[in-house]
């Protein structure tokens, strides 16, 4: 297995503020990679960095060798990357279906020329990205509420309809920012069934930002924790929850202690 | 040079009044997330108002707009109460697109109610020419200009001081959570319709006595627009200052290139402002984060 | 018969500005034709048709003059129209003018884009812009003389700014007098302190005025706050009374040249007239373009008249285009359209404020420029 | 204090988001409402807190009472300065106003020295907040807006606090702080709280009555304990199976709910 | 629970409309269309074509702020340009009119790149600013560069046929201007439907999210605008083949301000909605009109001294009673029949 996305010394600042300072890191292809840390550590800041949103102060983001920093935002989806927000970020005056024929975007070819015509091969592509949307409609169970303007839709159900969205990227990566957040137990498991399906049948590779050390200690294979935009440990689930410098920084003592 | 001085000080005459009916639109905006664009006709009605109050009492200046100002709030109180607050938590847009409805109601109000004929309305002030230094004025447009100051003066105070300042921000930052933490939301919507008025009815007299009372005052609206833009849409402050500057450049426009360039020259200046500064001068960038 | 004439009636339609700032021109128009048509009528019509009047507002704008004038030929079947609305607005009307070969009055825009080229049926009652400016600035040159004349035009940057440059330009070259400054300015605006100081800078002391109303008064007040001496030739809107009360504050006498008559023996008599026919609230309304359109109407009545029982729109627009020194009592000069433009005459009066007492003193009798 | 007496809501005059719900929060206690995602929850507590017109949502029928007088009807600021404070899902703060900004704002209703103290209390429970007092709130973190947002809530200072997910992306060193802080508020000063959580382990090791409730309407109520007990609790909201925690890498392939009603 | 219509096919995913009845209307509307001439009185045409005419500039603003939230006010301004252009290359340059109509379309439609790029980074009320303030400067270029656009003087359009047709004139020029309408109304919903329309949705909804899912919003805002400015081109040209002479009053800056009310009325980023608030707000005063003159005592001294302005103060009345019953629009409205229909007789 190789590296498929390499952070070489990854630094970003706002005025003052250094919200990423220096991360490195390798994320290896068919991995289940999270990322934990405090509120305001970094990770999303990092996600942004990695999806192209936000351009990093210094260092680089190789995905399969080639630099994401240079490229437009746009242009990541076709590479195959895809991410979820912690801050739902959904098309919100459109319904599911929608949401998730938007994820399918790269993969379609229409000009507004041939789309106003939709015929022959506009049609064709039309009807094919549909089936596909459909699949991860049945896959999420999200059926009843697929014509719904996802505005009016719960917190969790959000959350699922921009699973769905970039799942519908068919991404190589996966980039997902809080994925269970606001999801009961019962939902938890389904979306780490869901996460660890997507690695075995799919070979996806995973990177994931949580703070529901459950899932992050049962399905990880690496963890990497920072603080204060610093990375301050890397290893597996269970090295991560004996060291002490996590345990202080992060995990605290009493309760959550997986 | 006296060209020059004489450009630049009556450009300040008229970009106060730019200024002031620019700063109501930013204060409704800023509280609100709503384009009044009914604003020029507020201007134009308080204008109007004032000058039936003139011509029945004979006021002097002050005491005029003692009686105005009150009189104007109360008509943006009604204006609110009525066609404002019903819309309450309906889309932005529905509101905006009652203002203009609300708009052509006053404009067809103000001609029924005065005629179309166009007055002279001194506001009470002379009209003798003073020198300041060699630059001559008429008192109304030193007036002008100093109202914008004072304007700008009180409103600096009311929004950096009073609580209430913050929570018109807070309600037009989100509404449904201004609600929760006990903000009257419609209070907050009163008054920024009250004080809008107030300001407006500052502007529209002093526009009249500068500028003739004719009923295509409410056009001063929309030509306000760069103003408010220039400013940052959602700065009280900023529309004032962007006032200035744009009475500034279109007399210089006009007094060194011609061609009727100044009334397009407050959009060419705002075009190649915003290429720089999205956001205008002052205003506030959208909070972008995800 | 054409449509628009019944054994007892004639409609002639009129589109005029009835709404929005300008509509005090309309509300002026449709007083004029009240009283002439209510004239015409008690003096037992026209060969016994009862005249009625059809008006439709376009509210200055020429997409809906078309309309209304489509409404007016289709729905209400005209036969006539006399009342035109503002320049713009005639030409958007134009092609179903002369689609329809109506018998067209335009009473208040005599601008030359609406009588060159000729339409057949369209006839226009009035001096020209050009011709009004011309002759205000001949009667300066000669009898005003001021010394080192430099002259200066403001205008508005439409087709009526235009049409008063030519009366300027007309005027400069044939004194050989200096051209100090001409600027251009937008309509709706206020603020004309950057031209009149430019204007100063100019030494300009003989002023084309080409700003209107409110502009009018503000270009004055400008120039009185720079002391400025000057000789100044307005617009015939200048001549209104609310105009008149914006602008005399400045203390210019400003000139006025006009095709109708604005005070004496004559405008005593069509006011009594007025207060006849209309209502007060009406005779408040009245001004210059109340007289031009009850001249219109006046003279169009005439041309129908002639056309006797058969009447026609062909038959109409013959005969008004052999009018001849038709004579309106005064109000304006002799009309005569058997010239090539259909234009009722270059006829213009001038007339000079006295800004202290707010009245007009005649200059000249109606004359050709 | 607070009761819910057969509540329906529609929104759009269509879609029935609760339907029959009954629910007491006794004053002085902590109350949780448990739920999957959709099943109402974020509703009842717009409803409680008369915001729901907002969103075009509509109680039909049923009754909302604190202390035995009505609730319903009464404008969102009366329901506030009756000491009925939300933190809202999704933290909803005012994004372009300042962190210190939003927390006054959470003390509208109260005095100017009320609202000072609060802020140093809120600032004590919050150290990551007070570092970023003066910072545009709309730029913070998601945690660090949760964190904004519970102390914006407390400046109110509640008689009845209700809170949408207190958790929602909170490290969980923050959950434990801002537990033990609604607990000893709760001990100390007597602060009711009506807790919707997902977090169930949590909610009910801090809560002492619970209900759950699936598709609009309450499945199960009853003491905490007794809901820890209960066997599809256990399997649904805690994630054990046979008394004991399973790793989610053992879950089932596609394990379908189970719904108490249908 | 599931209710509603299950799909048997993807087929049916994509098409229109699902409902019989609506299909049913729509083919209803449109041979009510087609007879209308035969119908109607000339002057109901008229009436007719202008409502059109708005129809397709609504469609047209409706891309470009309603499904691609880019508010614009420059409305005006682009339907000058497409009038103009037309005009010009009829008259002066001697081209049919089915080139140069197009021509028109085409002309806004690179104009409209002018107007998009520095317009990029803006938001919102920025961006909508912006967008007047270009059309005051159209408005300035039209005046000032006299040669080209006979400036103030404005330009006659006549001769426009076909195969011997007058297209200026009754029924040609009618089903002309119902032809374009069908075939623009056709594409707008197509579009709307396909990956393009739906990248617009997105950089409406959420700008960042769009990004991230492929869309590269320069290229999708340019394309807005120039889609939507080409469609408003068309009805420019259409509006200097019926009233047959453009001038600059024609385009009156109010004009951009009456579009946005036209797509707000209807329901924005609905195309079924700005074809109703088209009609809706074209009809409007000719309906205000009958109803003073059936209804208003005629003979009241004050209402025949303010007939004009009180019908004017309706229109404003009529535009806020109606947003106050229902601010999402007329396809709101729409919507609540649909539904009352399809429940009926329960209330939900
Ligand atoms: N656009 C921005 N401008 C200014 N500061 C920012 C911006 N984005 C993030 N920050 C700051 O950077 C820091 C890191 O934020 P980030 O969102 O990456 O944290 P996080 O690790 O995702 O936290 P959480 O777990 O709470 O979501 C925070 O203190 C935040 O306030
Ligand atoms: N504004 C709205 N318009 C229409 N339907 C809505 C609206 N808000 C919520 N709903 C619907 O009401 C139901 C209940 O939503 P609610 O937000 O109360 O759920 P919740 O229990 O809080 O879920 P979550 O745990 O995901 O936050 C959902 O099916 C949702 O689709
Ligand atoms: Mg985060
Ligand atoms: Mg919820």
């Amino acid at each position: 297995m190789s590296d498929l996305l390499q952070l070489q010394g990854v630094t970003k600042r706002f005025g003052g503020l250094t919200a990423v300072n220096d991360v490195s890191l390798s994320v290896r292809e068919g991995q289940i990679y999270s990322l934990i840390g405090p509120n305001g550590a970094g990770k999303t800041t990092l996600f942004n960095l990695i999806s192209a949103v936000f351009r990093p102060t210094s260092g680089s983001i190789l995905f399969q060798g080639q630099d994401l920093t240079r490229m437009p935002t746009h242009a990541l989806a076709r590479l195959g990357i895809a991410r979820t927000f912690q801050n739902l970020a959904v098309f919100k005056h459109e319904t599911v279906v929608n949401n998730l024929l938007v994820g399918m975007h790269s993969h379609l070819r229409s000009d507004p020329f041939s789309s106003a015509l939709f015929w022959g091969r506009t049609r064709r592509e039309e009807l094919r990205a549909r089936d596909r949307v459909e699949e991860i409609i049945d896959f999420l169970e999200i059926e009843d509420i697929r014509d719904h303007p996802v505005g009016t839709l719960s917190y969790g159900q959000q959350k699922r309809v921009e699973l769905g969205r970039a799942l519908a990227i068919s991404p190589k990566l996966l980039l997902l920012d809080e994925m269970v957040s606001g999801m009961n137990q019962e939902e938890r498991e389904d979306i780490a069934r869901f996460i660890l399906d997507l690695k075995d049948e799919l070979g996806m590779t995973v990177f994931m930002v949580e703070h529901d050390m459950g899932i992050v200690m049962d399905i990880s294979d690496r963890v990497c924790v920072v603080n204060y935009g610093s990375k301050i440990a890397e290893g597996t689930p269970s090295e991560i929850a004996q060291n002490p410098a996590v345990v202080e920084a992060y995990l605290g003592t009493k309760r959550s202690a997986a | 040079m006296d060209f020059l001085l004489l450009l630049i000080s009556t450009g300040l005459v008229s970009g106060a009044a730019y200024g002031l009916i620019a700063m109501g639109f930013a204060l409704i905006f800023k509280s609100t997330g709503v384009v009044n664009f009914a604003q020029g006709e507020l201007v134009m009605l308080t204008a109007y108002i004032s000058f039936t109050i003139y011509s029945t009492f004979e006021l002097s200046f002050f005491p005029l707009m003692l009686v105005t100002i009150p009189i104007s709030m109360l008509i943006g109180l009604v204006l609110e109460r009525v066609f404002i607050r019903p819309m309450l938590g309906e889309p932005v847009f529905a509101i905006v697109m009652v203002t203009v409805g609300l708009a052509v109601i006053l404009r067809g109000i103000t001609i029924m109610i005065w005629g179309p004929d166009p007055f002279n309305f001194t506001a009470g002030l002379s009209t003798n020419v003073v020198y300041l230094g060699s630059i001559p004025f008429y008192p109304a447009q030193l007036y002008l200009i100093a109202a914008l100051g004072v304007m700008t003066l009180l409103g600096w105070a009311f929004l950096r001081f009073t609580r209430m300042g913050i929570a018109m921000r807070a309600v037009a930052a989100n509404e449904t959570a201004a609600l929760l933490v006990g903000i009257s939301v419609s209070r907050i919507h009163a008054v920024a319709w009250m004080l809008s008025a107030a300001i407006a009815s500052v502007a529209g007299v002093l526009f009249a006595a500068n500028y003739k009372l004719a009923p295509d005052l409410w056009f001063q609206g929309l030509k306000s627009f760069p103003a408010v833009i220039l400013g940052g849409m959602d700065s009280v402050i900023g529309s004032a200052m962007a006032g200035l500057i744009i009475g500034v450049i279109e007399n210089l426009f006009q007094g060194y290139i011609g061609q009727g360039l100044r009334e397009i020259s407050g959009f060419i200046v705002i075009i190649i402002v915003l290429m720089v500064r999205p956001y205008g001068l002052f205003g506030s960038k959208d909070i972008e984060r995800v | 018969a054409d449509p628009g004439v019944s054994d007892t009636e004639i409609k002639i339609g009129d589109v005029n500005i009835m709404t929005g700032p300008a509509s005090f021109i309309g509300r002026a128009v449709a007083v004029g034709s009240k009283i002439a048509a209510a004239e015409i009528n008690e003096a037992g019509g026209v060969n016994g048709r009862k005249i009625t009047i059809v008006t439709e507002d376009d509210g200055y704008i020429p997409a809906r003059s078309f309309q209304a004038l489509t409404k007016l030929i289709e729905v209400d079947e005209i036969f006539a129209l006399n009342g035109t609305s503002g320049t713009a607005n005639v030409l958007a009307m134009m092609p179903l003018i002369e689609e329809n070969n109506l018998p067209t009055v335009v009473t208040t825009a005599p601008n030359e884009l609406v009588y060159d080229p000729v339409r057949p049926s369209v006839f226009t009652i009035g001096g020209s812009y050009s011709d009004a400016f011309y002759g205000q600035l001949k009667y300066i040159h000669e009898n005003l003389e001021p010394e080192n004349p430099v002259y200066g035009l403001i205008r508005q940057d439409d087709d009526f700014g235009g049409a008063i440059e030519h009366g300027y330009e007309r005027a400069i070259e044939e004194f050989g007098v200096k051209d100090g400054l001409r600027v251009r300015f937008k309509k709706g605006t206020a603020n004309f302190a950057a031209e009149v100081a430019q204007m100063k800078q100019a030494g300009v002391n003989v002023l084309a005025n080409g700003g209107i109303i409110a502009g009018a008064a503000n270009i004055l007040g400008e120039a009185r706050k720079l002391s400025m001496d000057m000789q100044v030739a307005s617009v015939w809107s200048e001549d209104m009374p609310p105009s008149v009360n914006l602008s005399a504050p400045a203390g210019y006498d400003y000139l006025v040249a006009d095709y109708v008559a604005l005070n004496g023996p004559d405008y005593d008599r069509f006011m009594e007239k007025a207060r006849k026919y209309a209502s007060e609230e009406e005779v408040a309304a009245i001004n210059r373009y109340t007289l031009v359109t009850y001249v219109g109407l006046s003279a169009l009545a005439e041309a129908m008249k002639q056309c006797g029982q058969e009447l026609t729109r062909d038959c109409t627009i013959e005969k008004l285009r052999g009018l001849k020194n038709f004579d309106t009592q005064g109000v304006a000069a002799p009309i005569s359209f058997d010239n090539e433009q259909q234009l009722s005459g270059t006829a213009l009066a001038i007339y000079q404020l006295n800004a202290a007492d707010k009245s007009f003193k005649r200059l000249t009798d109606f004359t050709d420029y | 204090m607070l009761a819910l007496n057969n509540l329906q809501i529609l929104y759009d005059r269509a879609i029935e988001a609760v339907r029959d719900v009954s629910l007491q929060v006794p004053a002085g206690s902590i109350v949780a409402l448990l739920g999957s995602n959709g099943a109402g929850k974020s509703t009842i507590l717009k409803a409680v807190s008369g915001v729901l017109y907002q969103e075009d949502g509509e109680i039909v029928s049923g009754t909302i009472q604190l202390d035995g007088a009505a609730l319903a009807g009464s404008s969102p600021r009366a329901i506030v300065q009756k000491g009925v404070v939300q933190v809202p899902e999704g933290r909803a703060l005012f994004g372009t106003l300042s962190v210190e900004e939003n927390l006054l704002m959470g003390g509208f209703t109260r005095s100017r020295s009320e609202s000072a103290a609060g802020l140093e209390r809120v600032y004590a429970m919050f150290p990551r907040v007070k570092e970023r007092r003066s910072q545009v709130s709309g730029y913070l973190s998601g945690g660090e807006q949760q964190m904004v947002a519970i102390g914006r809530a407390l400046m109110g200072d509640p008689k009845l606090l209700m809170l949408d997910e207190p958790s929602l992306g909170l490290a969980p060193q923050i959950v434990e702080t801002i537990f033990d802080a609604i607990i000893s508020l709760n001990k100390d000063s007597g602060l009711t709280v009506l807790l919707v959580e997902q977090n169930a382990q949590l909610a009910l090791q801090t809560a002492a009555y619970g209900y759950i409730i699936e598709n609009g309407r309450i499945v199960l109520d009853g003491p905490a304990e007794k809901l820890r007990a209960n066997d599809d609790v256990q399997e649904f909201y805690l994630g054990f199976s046979g008394g004991e925690r399973k790793s989610m890498r053992d879950v089932k392939h596609y394990k379908r709910r189970k719904r108490w009603l249908s | 629970m599931r209710t509603g219509h299950f799909k048997e096919a993807t087929g049916q995913l994509v098409a229109l409309s699902d409902s019989r009845v609506v299909w049913f209307f729509v083919a209803l509307l449109l041979a009510a269309c087609v007879a209308a001439p035969f119908l109607l009185g000339n002057y109901q045409v008229t009436l007719m074509v202008s409502a059109l005419i708005a129809v397709i500039g609504a469609v047209g603003l409706n891309m470009l702020t309603g499904t691609t939230g880019l508010i614009s006010l420059g409305q005006a301004g682009f339907l000058a340009v497409g009038a103009y252009t037309n005009a010009i290359l009829m008259m002066d340059y001697g081209w049919p009119v089915w080139l140069s109509l197009p021509a028109g379309g085409l002309v806004a439609a690179l104009i409209s790149i002018l107007v998009g790029v520095p317009s990029l980074r803006l938001k919102g009320l920025y961006l909508a600013i912006t967008t007047l303030a270009f059309a005051f400067i159209i408005n300035h270029i039209i005046l000032y560069a006299e040669p080209l656009t006979h400036g103030p003087n404005g330009i006659f359009v006549s001769g426009a046929k076909v195969l011997g047709v007058d297209l200026q004139r009754g029924k040609a020029l009618y089903y002309l201007t119902l032809g374009t309408t069908v075939l623009v109304v056709l594409a707008a919903l197509n579009i709307q439907r396909s990956r393009v329309g739906r990248a617009w949705m997105a950089i409406r909804d959420h700008d960042i999210a769009a990004r991230v899912m492929g869309v590269d919003l320069v290229r999708y805002k340019l394309l807005a605008f120039m889609v939507s400015s080409f469609i408003v081109g068309i009805a420019g040209g259409l509006i200097s083949l019926q009233i047959r002479f453009v001038n600059i009053d024609v385009f009156a800056l109010i004009l951009s301000i009456e579009a946005l009310a036209i797509i707000i009325l209807g329901g924005l980023g609905s195309i079924a909605g700005a074809v109703l608030g088209a009609l809706f707000l074209s009809f409007l005063p000719e309906v205000i009109r009958l109803f003073f003159e059936t209804f208003a005592d005629s003979s009241s001294n004050f209402y025949t001294s303010y007939v004009y302005e009180i019908r004017g103060i309706a229109y404003g009345v009529v535009i806020v009673a109606f947003l106050r019953l229902k601010p999402e629009g007329l396809i709101g409205l729409w919507r609540d029949i649909r539904k009352y229909w399809s429940n009926w007789p329960l209330a939900y």
